[in-house]
């Protein structure tokens, strides 16, 4: 259809799977990280008992539980919401997330749309979700949502700009914004003529990592930058009138792109689906379409470790310092990393 | 072929009505949301004549930030939920005819200076292709461009400052 | 695809953009109309680049999206300024020149 | 080689250094003042190893070329000289090409914007000089500048000023050349208002500033013009020096782009230089603290004038077709610059305004020399000039941080420091007579040279308006001298006593001085005591170490860098050594001609005995210009600088205050007051006629009218604008709207 999107055009079977993958891939990323670390992680650090209790092993069913206790809970629309903005703003949020998902490679063949300029495509699309928060903001009707979303548009227009420049030091190193380009680049290149571990890019790009990690934990809204939501000054801020299954959207909104987070974070400084071993693109073909999904995944969970560790340590930032920290400091130490990333480059 | 034309229509179709909507809505917030799905609308566009980068570009520049500015502005200026008068000022009538005079100019002009013209779309733009450009044969613009962002940066602090 | 159809959708919003730009009261409005025109001038420079196979079209696209993104962060603080010293956002409240 | 292909570390060395001191220099432990030492000296060793290689590189070609059959080349060398340039590589000798190295910058479209060094043996000589002079004044500063309060900042700047300099020397092509250029006058601006607390500093600052930067847009132009000679030459632009020096000498380019390219380049030389008529910013650029006066007027920026017109020599040689003789634009400007300077030197009381006029002369001899087809002079002259130049300054400078509590002025707060500050004396001396061009001095070869072309050359007029000028300099030097280190001293406790304590010949000039006083609001002032609380405040003494041994230095280089270009002892190493020989234009060289080297001498002597018999013995028309009104005249228009700076500043405010009014009124005042006063009455009864009748009841009744006719057109009009904008914008949209559809029938 469009030129671009390299979709195979004996359509039918191969782009609806894909869909359905897109699709099903955010639900099943949040609910696994919600129950590992909301539930289980958060429970241990925390001392937490209520979420080991229900069912056997730590408490498994206590995700189901809270699945069903969303579902069946009263759809409340108040009163002076802007109705249609209010009903379309979670759909919004979580369609940005299932946009990024269309370019991250987990195999050789294994991506929906190996874009060309995969990783600003991702990051283009992920900068969407703010246009929801900001609607579900205002058409709430309420002060505290409208505040909660003006915090959270200030914020992720503050922290958008650090995420985009870590990033672009990986690509001037890789060389190519093509994702997939990413992960050769990182299996193939060599640290000073070992070749044993690739280049996972964490290594020379750790600066790059650090930043990225940092905005990426401010664009998900999570503590310590949850300013937005934070329940003891906004009772939840843009989402304190939703309810139900228009919550759980926000919910897996919020997941979701944490998963989505981690599958960029792990692709570009991680190695992504790839080994330093092997021929993925030629002879090992097939096997890498098997393994690449299950090292995705373990590189996923890594960096969805750091979020979580750090979310669930830290209190909460203030407002001002929020933005001073992504503007005086991020920004200019990201600029620095490219800067020092090109002369890098040309030198060597 | 047929299958572009038809994406073509579609978004056509939604940006121009998406467009009406922004200069017609009583509601300041759907301006902004209808300014959305418009400038998405050209996204698409962008993907559709296979210039791949510019088409995110816009994604992430305008309705990332660009459109996020608009909201943030009319939420600072206090817009109402509800309002009860209309946007539009009196010069409803000779603004409806200026503009679709200059519409009625620019086609019957576009049609004639080019009619059947096609366009023939051999592959998609490359990135490089784009990049090398800019910092090539474009380098000073980009300089240039470059300096208005700063002077545009400290023009908007010292506008909004309140002291 | 012909290469009227982009340049008339562009003609067509550029129409709306200038509408909205004479029509509308509210400050916010008319800067998103100027945003509809230079959307449309877009979609021309992109449609003439495609054609003529050449980067130029997008590369001028882009300036204009680095532009546009400049004129609506001062635009916003002109605004600010405005509804700051006169407590409104309407165009026609803002008539001190007036001879 | 490695010295000469990696020359660009020698401006490097000293930006680094700029930025060092400036990130961290307040927390060193000498302030940053050690970095810079460090830095300079370091490019001074690296000059100082390009220099020697460069010299070995010109014998290596010599030797080779002596293989060659050095007979035959000497044939063809002496055959050279008389065909002029058929033999004009030959006539050297050997070929030296100069070491290039070139690196793309950036690259806009087909334009080639590039940064490289191109060192030859007019960059080599200017690199040592520069970072000579920059070395030792910045070891003079660690003493001088000791306890200002923004130290560090000097010393910034000053790094800054010699790395941009350096940049400029070294520069390959006329872009660069252009960026050090500036870079050079912003470091000056910084500098000279390096006290800008103090108004007249900070308007001093300005003014050298915006006066070169008028130069600056003739430069501008120049450069952008010799990408155009070299586009018309060879088909492809370059703003490359080289290219346009062969673009120039290729014969391919019309004369006329030549000319005004040369002429643009000159307007660059003029400013910078300190020629006529934009001087008038240097005598004024001595607001800055004196070692930086020093580095300005010896080593950088006003040289960097004479390095262009030296650099890219071929340009105004076929430009304004030097070869020809007679006069020349560019002998006529420095000509005139050797006279107007030397002239106003005379009236200063500030020795550094002696000091600064003095520059002004003899840059105008060096451009006068490169007007003369003297090439090799000139930038000899240049090279001498930087030593006894600097030399003198620094020496200005210890007198007043030891001798005068920091004042300038000579007549006030100087005098009979020969017997306390010997060594200052002596160097002084040295300097002074190296100026005046006495043999066997540096300054004697390097002016002879320039008289010699000039009269070769057939520029005779110039040979003569040089001859007044080292008559001039021989005499204000003599004064100089005089009111610094002889008679009684006058500073002390009294330092700013009533006028009537001065010693007897100089009420007269006091009463002047108090009229420049008056009149010249920019002018320096008289103390300028800054942040010296270093306990110097005592009786006159000498310098300490610091302040003295650069002085040594100095002199020693002013005694015998002539003897590089020796000409009379068959001594050319410097012409062997610094001419170029690639690109090159065929500049003539004249046997030394002992006759007028003779003369010259001679009219110098004639020059400080002049001086020696009005000062010292009291010969003469004492109190002239107390006398006689022509003689005052003359004076205060000398005080007044030719009243350029009114000029300048007046003719913004408006004609009236013109010097042309000023002169008028001091005639009314003096010469017509009578005449005048009849007129007047007779006038006043008209005017008062003419009041009545006309003015009151004829113009008066039109202007209300009109006033009334444009008051109601106005009200009328008024309506259309509404301060609506959407409204004007509406009537631009549909005035588009209806071109367009004018011009849709119509096409």
């Amino acid at each position: 259809m469009t030129p671009t999107l390299a979709v195979d055009i004996g359509w039918g079977t191969t782009l609806g799977i894909k869909t359905l993958v897109v699709l099903g891939i955010v639900p099943l990323g949040a609910l696994i990280l919600g129950y590992v670390f909301l539930l289980k992680m958060m429970s241990h650090m925390q001392s937490r008992l209520g979420p080991m209790d229900p069912g056997g092993f730590h408490g498994w069913y206590q995700l189901i539980g809270d699945g069903l206790k969303f579902l069946q809970k009263e759809d409340i629309m108040p009163e002076h919401a802007d109705r249609k903005v209010f009903a379309l703003a979670p759909a919004v949020v979580v369609m940005s997330t299932f946009l990024v998902f269309v370019v991250i490679p987990a195999g050789p063949r294994i991506v929906v749309a190996p874009l060309d300029v995969g990783v600003f495509y991702a990051l283009a699309v992920s900068s969407l979700s703010v246009v929801g928060v900001l609607m579900a903001g205002w058409a709430s009707a309420n002060k505290y949502a409208l505040l909660g979303g003006l915090r959270a548009a200030a914020q992720l227009i503050a922290y958008e700009l650090p995420l985009v420049l870590a990033v672009v030091g990986v690509v001037i190193q890789a060389g190519t914004m093509n994702l997939q380009g990413i992960v050769a680049y990182q299996s193939d290149a060599e640290i000073f003529g070992f070749g044993g571990i690739g280049l996972p890019l964490i290594l020379t790009q750790f600066v790059g990592f650090a930043v990225f990690m940092v905005a990426a934990q401010a664009e998900l809204t999570q503590p310590p930058f949850d300013m937005p939501v934070a329940e003891s000054e906004l009772v939840s801020g843009y989402m304190v009138e939703y309810t139900g299954f228009r919550f759980l959207f926000f919910f897996i909104g919020e997941f979701g792109t944490a998963f989505a987070f981690s599958a960029l974070a792990a692709t570009l400084f991680l190695g992504g689906w790839g080994l330093p071993w092997g021929d993925p693109f030629g002879t090992d073909q097939l096997l890498f379409d098997l393994l690449g999904p299950a090292l995705l995944f373990v590189k996923m969970m890594i960096v969805a470790f750091l979020m979580f560790w750090a979310r669930f340590t830290y209190p909460r930032f203030r407002e001002d310092q929020l933005q001073a920290l992504a503007w005086k400091w991020l920004i200019p130490i990201a600029l620095v990393n490219i800067l020092a990333t090109g002369v890098l480059k040309v030198a060597f | 072929m047929i299958a572009q034309n038809v994406v073509f229509g579609v978004l056509a179709a939604a940006m121009v009505l998406s467009a009406i909507g922004v200069v017609t809505t009583k509601n300041v917030v759907h301006a902004a949301l209808y300014l959305v799905v418009v400038l998405a609308g050209g996204a698409g566009q962008f993907l559709l004549l296979g210039q791949e980068f510019v088409a995110w570009v816009q994604v992430l520049v305008y309705i990332g930030a660009v459109i996020v500015l608009f909201l943030f502005g009319i939420m600072l200026t206090r817009a109402p939920m509800q309002p009860k008068e209309s946007l539009d000022n009196d010069l409803k009538w000779p603004g409806l005819v200026v503009a679709v005079a200059l519409v009625g100019i620019l086609g019957a002009l576009l049609v004639d200076a080019f009619e059947d013209t096609e366009i023939e779309l051999e592959a998609p733009t490359r990135t490089i292709e784009v990049t090398d450009a800019v910092f090539r044969t474009y380098i000073i613009p980009f300089e240039v461009v470059g300096i208005l962002l700063l002077a545009a940066l400290i023009g908007a602090v010292v506008l909004a400052r309140k002291d | 695809m012909l290469l009227n159809q982009f340049l008339l959708l562009g003609a067509v919003l550029f129409g709306t953009g200038v509408y909205g730009v004479l029509t509308r009261r509210h400050t916010v409005l008319v800067l998103m109309s100027i945003e509809l025109m230079l959307a449309a001038v877009n979609i021309n420079l992109v449609a003439f680049g495609a054609f003529s196979g050449s980067v130029a079209g997008q590369v001028f696209a882009l300036f204009v999206l680095t532009i546009a993104a400049a004129e609506v962060g001062v635009g916003l603080a002109i605004v600010l300024l405005i509804f700051r010293n006169l407590h409104s956002s309407d165009l026609d409240d803002v008539d001190v020149l007036k001879g | 080689m490695w010295f000469l292909e990696n020359a660009w570390l020698v401006p490097l060395v000293p930006a680094v250094s700029f930025a060092v001191i400036l990130l961290v220099g307040k927390r060193l432990p000498k302030q940053g003042s050690e970095v810079g030492v460090a830095a300079v000296g370091a490019s001074f060793v690296l000059a100082c190893g390009a220099a020697l290689q460069w010299i070995q590189r010109v014998a290596d070609a010599e030797g080779a070329d002596a293989e060659g059959g050095h007979a035959l080349a000497r044939v063809i060398g002496a055959l050279g000289r008389s065909v002029g340039r058929l033999g004009a590589e030959e006539a050297h000798g050997a070929v030296v090409e100069p070491v290039t190295r070139h690196t793309t910058w950036f690259q806009n479209g087909g334009v080639e914007l590039g940064v490289g060094i191109q060192i030859d043996g007019l960059a080599v000589m200017m690199m040592f000089v520069v970072t000579l002079i920059s070395l030792l004044v910045h070891v003079y500063s660690t003493e001088y500048m000791r306890g200002d309060r923004r130290f560090t900042h000097y010393y910034a700047a000053l790094s800054l000023f010699t790395a941009s300099m350096l940049t400029l020397v070294v520069a390959d092509n006329t872009l660069q050349l252009l960026v050090g250029w500036e870079l050079v006058g912003l470091c000056s601006f910084m500098l000279i208002g390096h006290w800008w607390e103090e108004k007249p500093n900070s308007d001093a600052a300005l003014k050298a500033f915006l006066t070169t930067r008028t130069g600056d847009i003739g430069l501008l132009t120049g450069v952008i013009m010799t990408y155009f000679v070299v586009e018309r030459a060879t088909g492809e632009g370059s703003f490359s020096i080289l290219a346009v020096n062969e673009a120039a000498t290729s014969g391919e380019v019309g004369h006329t782009l030549l000319f005004w390219t040369a002429a643009a380049l000159l307007l660059g030389i003029i400013g910078k230089s300190g020629q006529f008529p934009l001087h008038t910013w240097l005598p004024d650029a001595m607001a800055g603290p004196t070692p930086v006066s020093a580095l300005i007027h010896a080593a950088t920026m006003v040289v960097a004038g004479v390095y262009l017109g030296a650099r890219v020599y071929p340009v105004f040689w076929e430009g304004f077709s030097i070869d020809d003789g007679g006069v020349n634009l560019m002998a006529a400007v420095g000509g005139i610059t050797v006279i107007i300077g030397a002239a106003l030197a005379f009236v200063q009381d500030d020795v550094k305004k002696v000091l600064a006029y003095s520059t002004i002369s003899q840059l105008g001899y060096m451009v006068m020399g490169l007007g003369v087809g003297a090439w090799t002079a000139a930038v000899f002259h240049l090279f001498t000039h930087a030593f006894f130049k600097a030399n003198l300054f620094l020496g200005a400078g210890s007198v007043s941080h030891s001798g005068s509590h920091h004042s300038f002025d000579m007549k006030k707060d100087m005098g009979g420091l020969r017997t306390v500050m010997p060594t200052t004396y002596r160097t002084f001396l040295i300097g002074t007579l190296a100026l005046a061009g006495i043999f066997p001095l540096a300054g004697f070869w390097s002016k002879d040279e320039i008289l010699l072309g000039a009269g070769e050359n057939g520029y005779e007029l110039f040979l003569v308006v040089g001859l007044v000028g080292a008559f001039m300099t021989a005499a204000y030097m003599t004064r100089c001298v005089y009111y610094v280190f002889f008679g009684e001293y006058r500073g002390g406790d009294h330092a700013h006593a009533d006028p009537s304590h001065a010693a007897g010949d100089e009420v007269v000039e006091h009463h002047l001085a108090e009229a420049q006083d008056r009149h010249e609001d920019d002018r320096l002032p008289v103390a300028t005591a800054h942040a010296h609380d270093d306990g110097h405040h005592g009786a006159p003494h000498e310098s300490p170490g610091l302040i003295t041994v650069p002085l040594v230095v100095l002199s020693v280089f002013s005694v015998f860098a002539g003897f590089l270009n020796a000409t009379a002892f068959d001594i050319e190493k410097f012409q062997e050594w610094v001419e170029p020989t690639v690109a090159f234009v065929p500049v003539e060289h004249h046997a030394f001609d002992w006759t007028k080297a003779v003369i010259s001498v001679a009219i110098a002597l004639l020059g400080i005995g002049a001086s020696y018999a009005y000062y010292w013995l009291g010969l003469g028309p004492q109190r002239l210009a107390e006398r006689n009104a022509v003689a005052r005249a003359g004076k205060r228009f000398l005080v007044e600088k030719y009243y350029l700076d009114h000029l300048y500043t007046d003719v913004v405010v408006g004609f009236v205050k013109a010097p042309l009014a000023r002169a008028a009124y001091w005639f009314n005042q003096h010469v017509i007051d009578n005449v005048l006063n009849y007129t007047g009455r007779g006038a006043r009864a008209l005017g008062r006629v003419t009041y009545d009748y006309v003015d009151q009841k004829g113009v008066d009744g039109v202007v209300n009218g009109i006033g009334l006719t444009t008051g109601e057109a106005g009200g009328a009009v008024r309506t259309i604008q509404t301060g609506r904008l959407q409204f004007y914008a509406f009537l631009l949209v549909a005035a588009v709207v209806v071109f367009a559809a004018l011009l849709w029938v119509a096409g």
